[in-house]
């Protein structure tokens, strides 16, 4: 059966993705991706691969998040 | 009700596959380069997460090794695969954005109808 | 960013986040981790250190030369590991089959191979990740912006 | 010892792209050397494997001594040895040309990275040729990806790198929508190895059978956008006729064709019942066709010349298609056998047309007056490739075309000949006034500026021209292969 | 010993004149006078050759060999028969006569270092589509020679002459394509395309509809069959006057030829007649023979008027091959040889007035013939014979086709016939009259310049007075060798044709 948790989670992460197509910031699109994928990662931890979940912390709510700052902040914030 | 208990069942199916069509949706309809980029984004995850759900056996452990432990593991294969995948999507998100910003340095925009655009002009 | 605060943390971080970083290298077969992980976190941690020092202060610490030459020995180094393979007669790759030695599961030094190819793997994709990152936030008029 | 050959094929082209780098732009000839000595030895590979397989049959390779199911294996058959050859051959040539090519079109900074990428893509290629995994497939689909628009824009031209981008973000969508496909079979069959999955298909087809069908679908999506099939072409003429010459001749010739082969690889493991009921070839077939006529008309409103070619790349795509939505018998082996002969032709004009531009600067066709006079060796290639590209007996095309056509009839759908006539009929239309305008309705002006084109240049057109004509006259060892690839395939 | 000399002579005809044209391309660099002698030369070589080949061909031997297989079933064959003899024959004669006229002719112009090569090849590939032991083989050379002869015909590089070579370009790619059609269907029913395999598609079927109306597009086209004539009256006036010689008097047979073989070998006598079939090609033929007839009155230029009445004459030829009658079988072959000698004569009378005084149109012929008179009195004779006169060769064909109608019991094509031959005494006899009798329109010196006899060159003329008296003769005497070779040819073909 499944956990309140996980439909909470996978309902924060549809409502995160949503919020990324329609926010016409980029800087804050980018912060939201970034907790999109840290919700990710806990999902991951809870479908029982830790390994993903570490590793999608730190590539996908780590460095991407990085470069992506790096790339607007070279370019321009709003869309 | 037993609709919804199956629907419960594959919850994670069903968000993978919302994500991925809010993700692919993103890709193709915003003009704004890195808008499309983030869709890509979104739309990689949800395949990794259909991936993984795939793999996931319930109240099955992480395979990792316990001496002298006999436990239902999870399937390893498909986590093994998606560290792979992870790290390929972040190779391609930074080598796109390192186009985008050149074509903003040549173009001075994002938007991908203004670029195509301005292209059209040039090679007139 | 000149912000004081900022860069005591992180001088105190970078450490403590590479040597994480190495643990998940090192423990990969073991615990949750291995080379992707491990080296997404090393490379983090000398980005974090890019971001609050700026980026002149990381590259006289991390060249881009340097990081362009453990990318590619990375890389090598995991072929080369691989091969041992073949040379030991069995296939590319091989650890149980070349007779590598297996040792006690639990321990560092066991399951043969794996823990020389995550070395590999971490080397190439901290690296990588580097590079990314400084041709990323490279100046206009650099013309080393290519290498993916 | 030639059970190792073909990782050892995979190990040097990706050691070299690694080392390729290292030498730098001071060590820039050595790294040129390094890389076609790596492309030779993958040709003269190609050929033991040949031999190999021919003698002892196909056989696998497990990585790491790991067993089917769990670890990733190559499969050495007359398909990938097939695929291997028109690598090994084509990029070797290609890159021969580059050496001049590259000079003059980007900049001293970057080549070494070119050969690194060169090699990166050719290991790809490579590996997707061999492997026999899904998701294995998956990964060299997005090394060949990235590798791919690397070569695109590396060019300092601003539309190169929009060129790239666009590339970039479409062909992620397709290796997306083949990863949702992957994971969906994984999903009903537990397998990732084509062999287990083709064992597990009849059972799943049963209990999940749209399942099978989405991610059937995906995979010609996926897979269509990435070899550029009518409908996703959208992407491939900016990209083609961008880059530098040999990454378009590279492109055209082997990229977009490694994705079809890759679709016969897969769609070998579907059940054929699967194929009786769901009419998934048939729309293929409808797809190629629009393919092989709608290419030929974009192809006709160029007048850049690397577009165009690049436009008529994705005509000459539909008839490979056309023999995959046939999916048997002498259709399949003319799907096949196009892979082959437009790899030839397409990479001999792209690098004809990258001649005429080093030569005189000129990239409009229109402008082509008299060139056939100042440049008749490079013209005279070109001329080949018109002639190869309607289909006229004696070249290569014909042999492909034949094949299809039978195909076709055999099917009992002549319609699709008619496609095929209109499609070298249109083919004509563009082809042969490029080499009117060249030859003819000019004042003769011998001697003029006659510049002495490189040798290194001229020889890999050339011989790809001459190639164009000996397998118009001799198909036969392809043929015969071809048919060996398809008794083995388990297709009729 | 000499029975393996007459196995290779086929296919040395073929390649000698295409070695040959690599040779003179090399030449040519070094020698105008060289190359000139070495095309004479590879044409008289290459006319032995062929008539080497006359005793075997008489006795009614074939010679059949495959040389080697491209793909299982498909390969490059040799075949030499009655049939192809007969036209191997009359083009390597007219080839051998335009190739000295050419020297003189083509000798102000440009780009005759192309023209010669290019001229010896077409030779070549020509005799290729005669000697083709199967289809295959057969569309080889004919796509090699209908796209070579595009450089013949553009060669003066004029913007009229590349539009019409452009047309002509794509309308041969059609053809080629149509034939690709045919072929692969034939090989797909049959299994075999050989010539040598009597018929191939026994059975009508839809599929042996869509062979046979596509061979009738491919070959049509080339033999100027209405509707596909288009690209001809555009074509044959363009080219320099030998080439337009050659593609009126030999290149058109090719598509007659073409035509004979997919009608008596590839399908067979009854099976055309039970389909029906023979009706497309009647109907296609007699609108031929009276448009191109009539159009050539309307027409002004002089080689644009030889050029429809190519397409008439051509309409004589399908006509003959389909009232499946031996006598009309006889005449269909005789005018092919016929033909190639009115019309190349016509062609190079034409070019001779072009040459000397660059008149093109017909109103300003008006006297031409006191100043020419060999090269008139040689047209005059092939335009006689064209009109069908009767002891000229163009009557016997007419004759052995009329009777021929009559046997099939179809006199309405007898009519045909005769209305055409009235046409045509209407649009040559004005020319020949005013040529003859007519004033010359010059103005002022005109009194001196009409008795000063300006022939063209000595080696224009000859070989042009020679194809004009071969007209006569081979009207003139009863069971001459053409004649009798069209007999043997016609007996044997309609032996083939019925199982």
């Amino acid at each position: 059966m499944i956990t309140v948790l996980d439909f909470l989670l996978l309902l924060f992460l549809i409502v995160c993705a949503v919020a990324v197509a329609r926010i016409r910031d980029l800087l804050s699109a980018v912060v939201i991706f970034a907790a999109y994928s840290l919700v990710m990662a806990i999902i991951w931890q809870m479908l029982g691969s830790p390994d993903v979940a570490i590793t999608e912390a730190a590539l996908g709510a780590g460095v991407t998040t990085f470069l992506f700052i790096a790339a607007i902040s070279r370019t321009r914030r709003t869309e | 009700m037993d609709t919804v208990f199956r629907l419960g069942d594959n919850l994670y199916y069903l968000a993978a596959m919302v994500l991925f069509i809010i993700g692919f949706h993103t890709m193709l309809t915003h003009a704004n380069l890195i808008k499309k980029l983030l869709g890509m984004n979104i739309m990689e995850t949800a395949i990794f997460l259909f991936f993984v759900a795939t793999g996931y056996i319930r109240g099955g452990r992480a395979p990792i090794m316990q001496v002298g432990q006999d436990h239902l593991y999870v399937n390893p294969l498909p986590s093994a695969l998606i560290l792979t995948g992870i790290v390929v999507a972040v190779s391609i998100t930074a080598y796109a954005l390192s186009l985008i910003i050149r074509l903003y340095r040549h173009y001075g925009t994002l938007d991908a109808n203004e670029i195509a655009l301005l292209r059209a002009r040039e090679d007139e | 960013m000149d912000d004081l605060v900022t860069r005591s943390v992180c001088r105190l971080m970078v450490p403590f986040v590479q040597l994480y970083g190495a643990y998940l290298i090192f423990y990969g077969h073991l615990s949750p981790g291995g080379g992707f992980a491990g080296g997404a976190v090393v490379a983090s941690s000398i980005i974090l250190y890019a971001l609050s020092f700026g980026r002149e202060t990381a590259v006289l610490r991390v060249a881009p030369g340097i990081s362009h030459l453990l990318e590619s020995s990375g890389g090598l180094w995991y072929l080369l590991v691989g091969l041992c393979g073949i040379m030991l007669g069995g296939n590319f790759l091989a650890n149980k089959a070349a007779g590598f030695y297996l040792g006690i599961p639990g321990q560092l030094f066991s399951s043969g191979i794996i823990f020389l190819l995550a070395l590999g793997i971490g080397m190439k994709v901290s690296s990588t990740m580097v590079t990314l990152y400084y041709n990323l936030s490279a100046e206009v008029n650099d013309e080393d912006g290519h290498g993916i | 010892m030639f059970q190792q050959l073909p990782v050892i094929l995979l190990i040097i082209l990706l050691g070299a792209a690694f080392i390729v780098p290292l030498l730098g732009r001071k060590r820039e000839w050595l790294a040129f050397i390094l890389t076609a000595a790596v492309l030779f030895a993958l040709f003269l590979g190609a050929i033991v494997l040949l031999f190999v397989v021919r003698y002892h049959g196909p056989f696998t390779y497990q990585l790491g001594n790991w067993p089917p199911p769990w670890g990733i294996e190559l499969l050495v058959d007359y398909l990938a040895v097939y695929v291997l050859m028109i690598l090994g051959t084509i990029a070797f040539l290609v890159m021969a040309y580059g050496a001049r090519d590259l000079q003059h079109e980007i900049g001293t900074n970057v080549r070494h990275w070119y050969y690194s990428l060169y090699l990166l893509l050719l290991f790809a290629m490579s590996g997707m040729a061999l492997t026999n995994d899904l998701f294995n497939l998956f990964v060299f689909m997005e090394i060949s990806a990235i590798a791919s628009c690397g070569i695109i824009s590396i060019k300092e031209e601003r539309r190169c790198a929009e060129a790239a981008l666009k590339y970039l973000i479409l062909s992620t969508l397709g290796s997306g929508c083949f990863l949702l496909a992957v994971a969906m079979l994984y999903m009903v069959t537990g397998n990732l190895n084509l062999q287990y999955v083709a064992g597990g298909l009849p059972a799943a087809l049963s209990l999940y059978p749209y399942n099978i069908l989405i991610a059937l679908s995906l995979i010609i999506v996926g897979l269509g956008v990435k070899a550029a099939l009518f409908p996703l072409h959208v992407w491939l003429p900016d990209a083609h006729s961008a880059a530098p010459t040999p990454s378009s001749a590279v492109l055209s010739a082997l990229v977009i064709k490694i994705y079809a082969v890759a679709m016969v690889k897969i769609f070998a493991v579907f059940p054929a019942e699967l194929f009786a009921v769901v009419p998934v070839l048939e729309i293929v077939l409808i797809l190629s066709a629009l393919a092989a006529v709608a290419g030929s008309v974009f192809a006709m409103l160029q007048d850049d010349i690397k577009k165009m070619l690049a436009c008529s790349s994705i005509a000459q795509i539909g008839f490979v298609f056309m023999g995959i939505g046939f999916f048997e018998g002498q259709a399949l082996i003319g799907g096949l056998l196009h892979i082959f002969n437009h790899a030839v032709i397409k990479a001999m004009l792209f690098l004809a047309a990258g001649l005429i531009i080093y030569a005189t600067g000129i990239r409009r066709i229109s402008e082509f007056r008299g060139l056939g006079m100042r440049l008749p060796l490079t013209m005279s290639a070109f001329v080949v490739g018109a002639l190869a590209m309607v289909g006229i007996p004696g070249t290569s095309g014909f042999v492909s075309k034949w094949y299809l056509a039978l195909g076709a009839l055999e099917s009992g759908k002549p319609f699709y000949i008619v496609v095929i006539l209109l499609s070298s009929l249109l083919n004509g239309v563009y082809y042969f006034p490029i080499v009117i305008t060249a030859f003819f309705g000019s004042e003769p002006q011998p001697s003029t500026e006659r510049r002495d084109l490189p040798l290194s240049m001229l020889v890999p057109v050339l011989l790809l021209a001459a190639a164009t004509i000996f397998f118009g006259f001799y198909p036969r060892p392809l043929v015969e292969l071809l048919q060996q690839v398809l008794a083995s395939q388990g297709l009729r | 010993m000499e029975s393996s000399v007459y196995k290779f002579l086929p296919v040395f005809m073929v390649l000698f004149p295409i070695c040959m044209s690599v040779v003179i391309f090399w030449v040519s660099r070094y020698s105008e006078r060289l190359r000139n002698g070495l095309s004479v030369a590879t044409t008289v070589v290459t006319f032995i050759a062929v008539a080497a080949l006359y005793p075997p061909m008489a006795a009614g031997k074939v010679i059949a060999y495959t040389i080697f297989d491209i793909l299982p079933g498909l390969g490059l064959s040799v075949r030499a028969d009655i049939l192809s003899f007969c036209l191997a024959l009359i083009s390597a004669l007219v080839w051998m006569l335009v190739s000295i006229y050419s020297i003189d002719y083509m000798s102000h112009e440009h780009g005759t270092d192309r023209y010669y090569p290019i001229f010896i090849f077409v030779l070549g590939s020509c005799l290729g589509i005669f000697m083709a032991g199967d289809f295959f083989t057969l569309f080889v050379f004919f796509e090699l020679m209908s796209l070579l002869s595009y450089v013949l015909v553009i060669h003066e590089e004029t913007k009229e002459a590349l539009r019409a070579g452009y047309k002509y370009l794509i309308m041969t790619i059609i053809g080629g394509l149509a034939l690709f059609f045919a072929i692969v269907i034939v090989f797909e029913l049959a299994g075999s395309v050989s010539l040598s395999e009597g018929t191939l598609v026994a059975v009508p079927s839809t599929m042996a509809l869509l062979a046979f109306i596509n061979f009738l597009i491919g070959f049509g086209m080339k033999a100027g069959m209405f509707p596909l004539h288009v690209w001809l009256p555009d074509a044959h006036p363009v080219a320099p006057s030998p080439a337009s010689a050659l593609l009126s008097g030999i290149m058109l047979k090719t598509g007659a030829y073409g035509l004979l073989r997919v009608i008596f070998t590839v399908f067979n006598i009854p099976l055309i007649q039970e389909a029906r079939w023979d009706i497309i090609v009647l109907v296609l033929a007699v609108i031929t023979i009276l448009l191109g007839s009539a159009v050539a009155l309307t027409q002004e230029d002089l080689k644009r008027r030889l050029a429809y009445s190519s397409v008439g004459q051509m309409g004589y030829v399908i006509l003959g091959m389909v009232l499946f009658t031996e006598r009309a079988l006889i005449g269909d072959i005789f005018h092919i040889f016929s033909h190639a000698l009115m019309k190349s004569t016509l062609f190079l009378a034409a070019g001779a007035i072009i040459w000397k005084t660059g008149l093109r149109n017909i109103n300003d012929l008006h006297g031409i013939g006191r100043k020419m008179p060999l090269t008139m009195g040689a047209f005059t004779l092939a335009a006689l014979a064209m009109i069908g006169i009767p002891p000229l060769n163009g009557f016997l064909s007419k004759l052995n086709l009329g009777m021929g109608a009559l046997e099939a019991g179809a006199p309405v094509y007898l009519f045909v016939l005769l209305v055409s031959s009235l046409l045509n005494g209407l649009y040559y006899l004005p020319i020949i009259i005013a040529a003859f009798f007519g004033e010359a329109h010059g103005e002022d010196d005109h009194e001196t310049e009409t008795f000063k006899m300006s022939e063209a060159t000595r080696g224009m003329v000859i070989p042009l007075c020679l194809l004009a008296l071969s007209c006569l003769v081979f009207g003139l005497m009863p069971g001459n060798i053409f004649f009798e070779l069209s007999r043997k040819a016609a007996a044997f073909l309609f032996l083939q044709g019925m199982p």
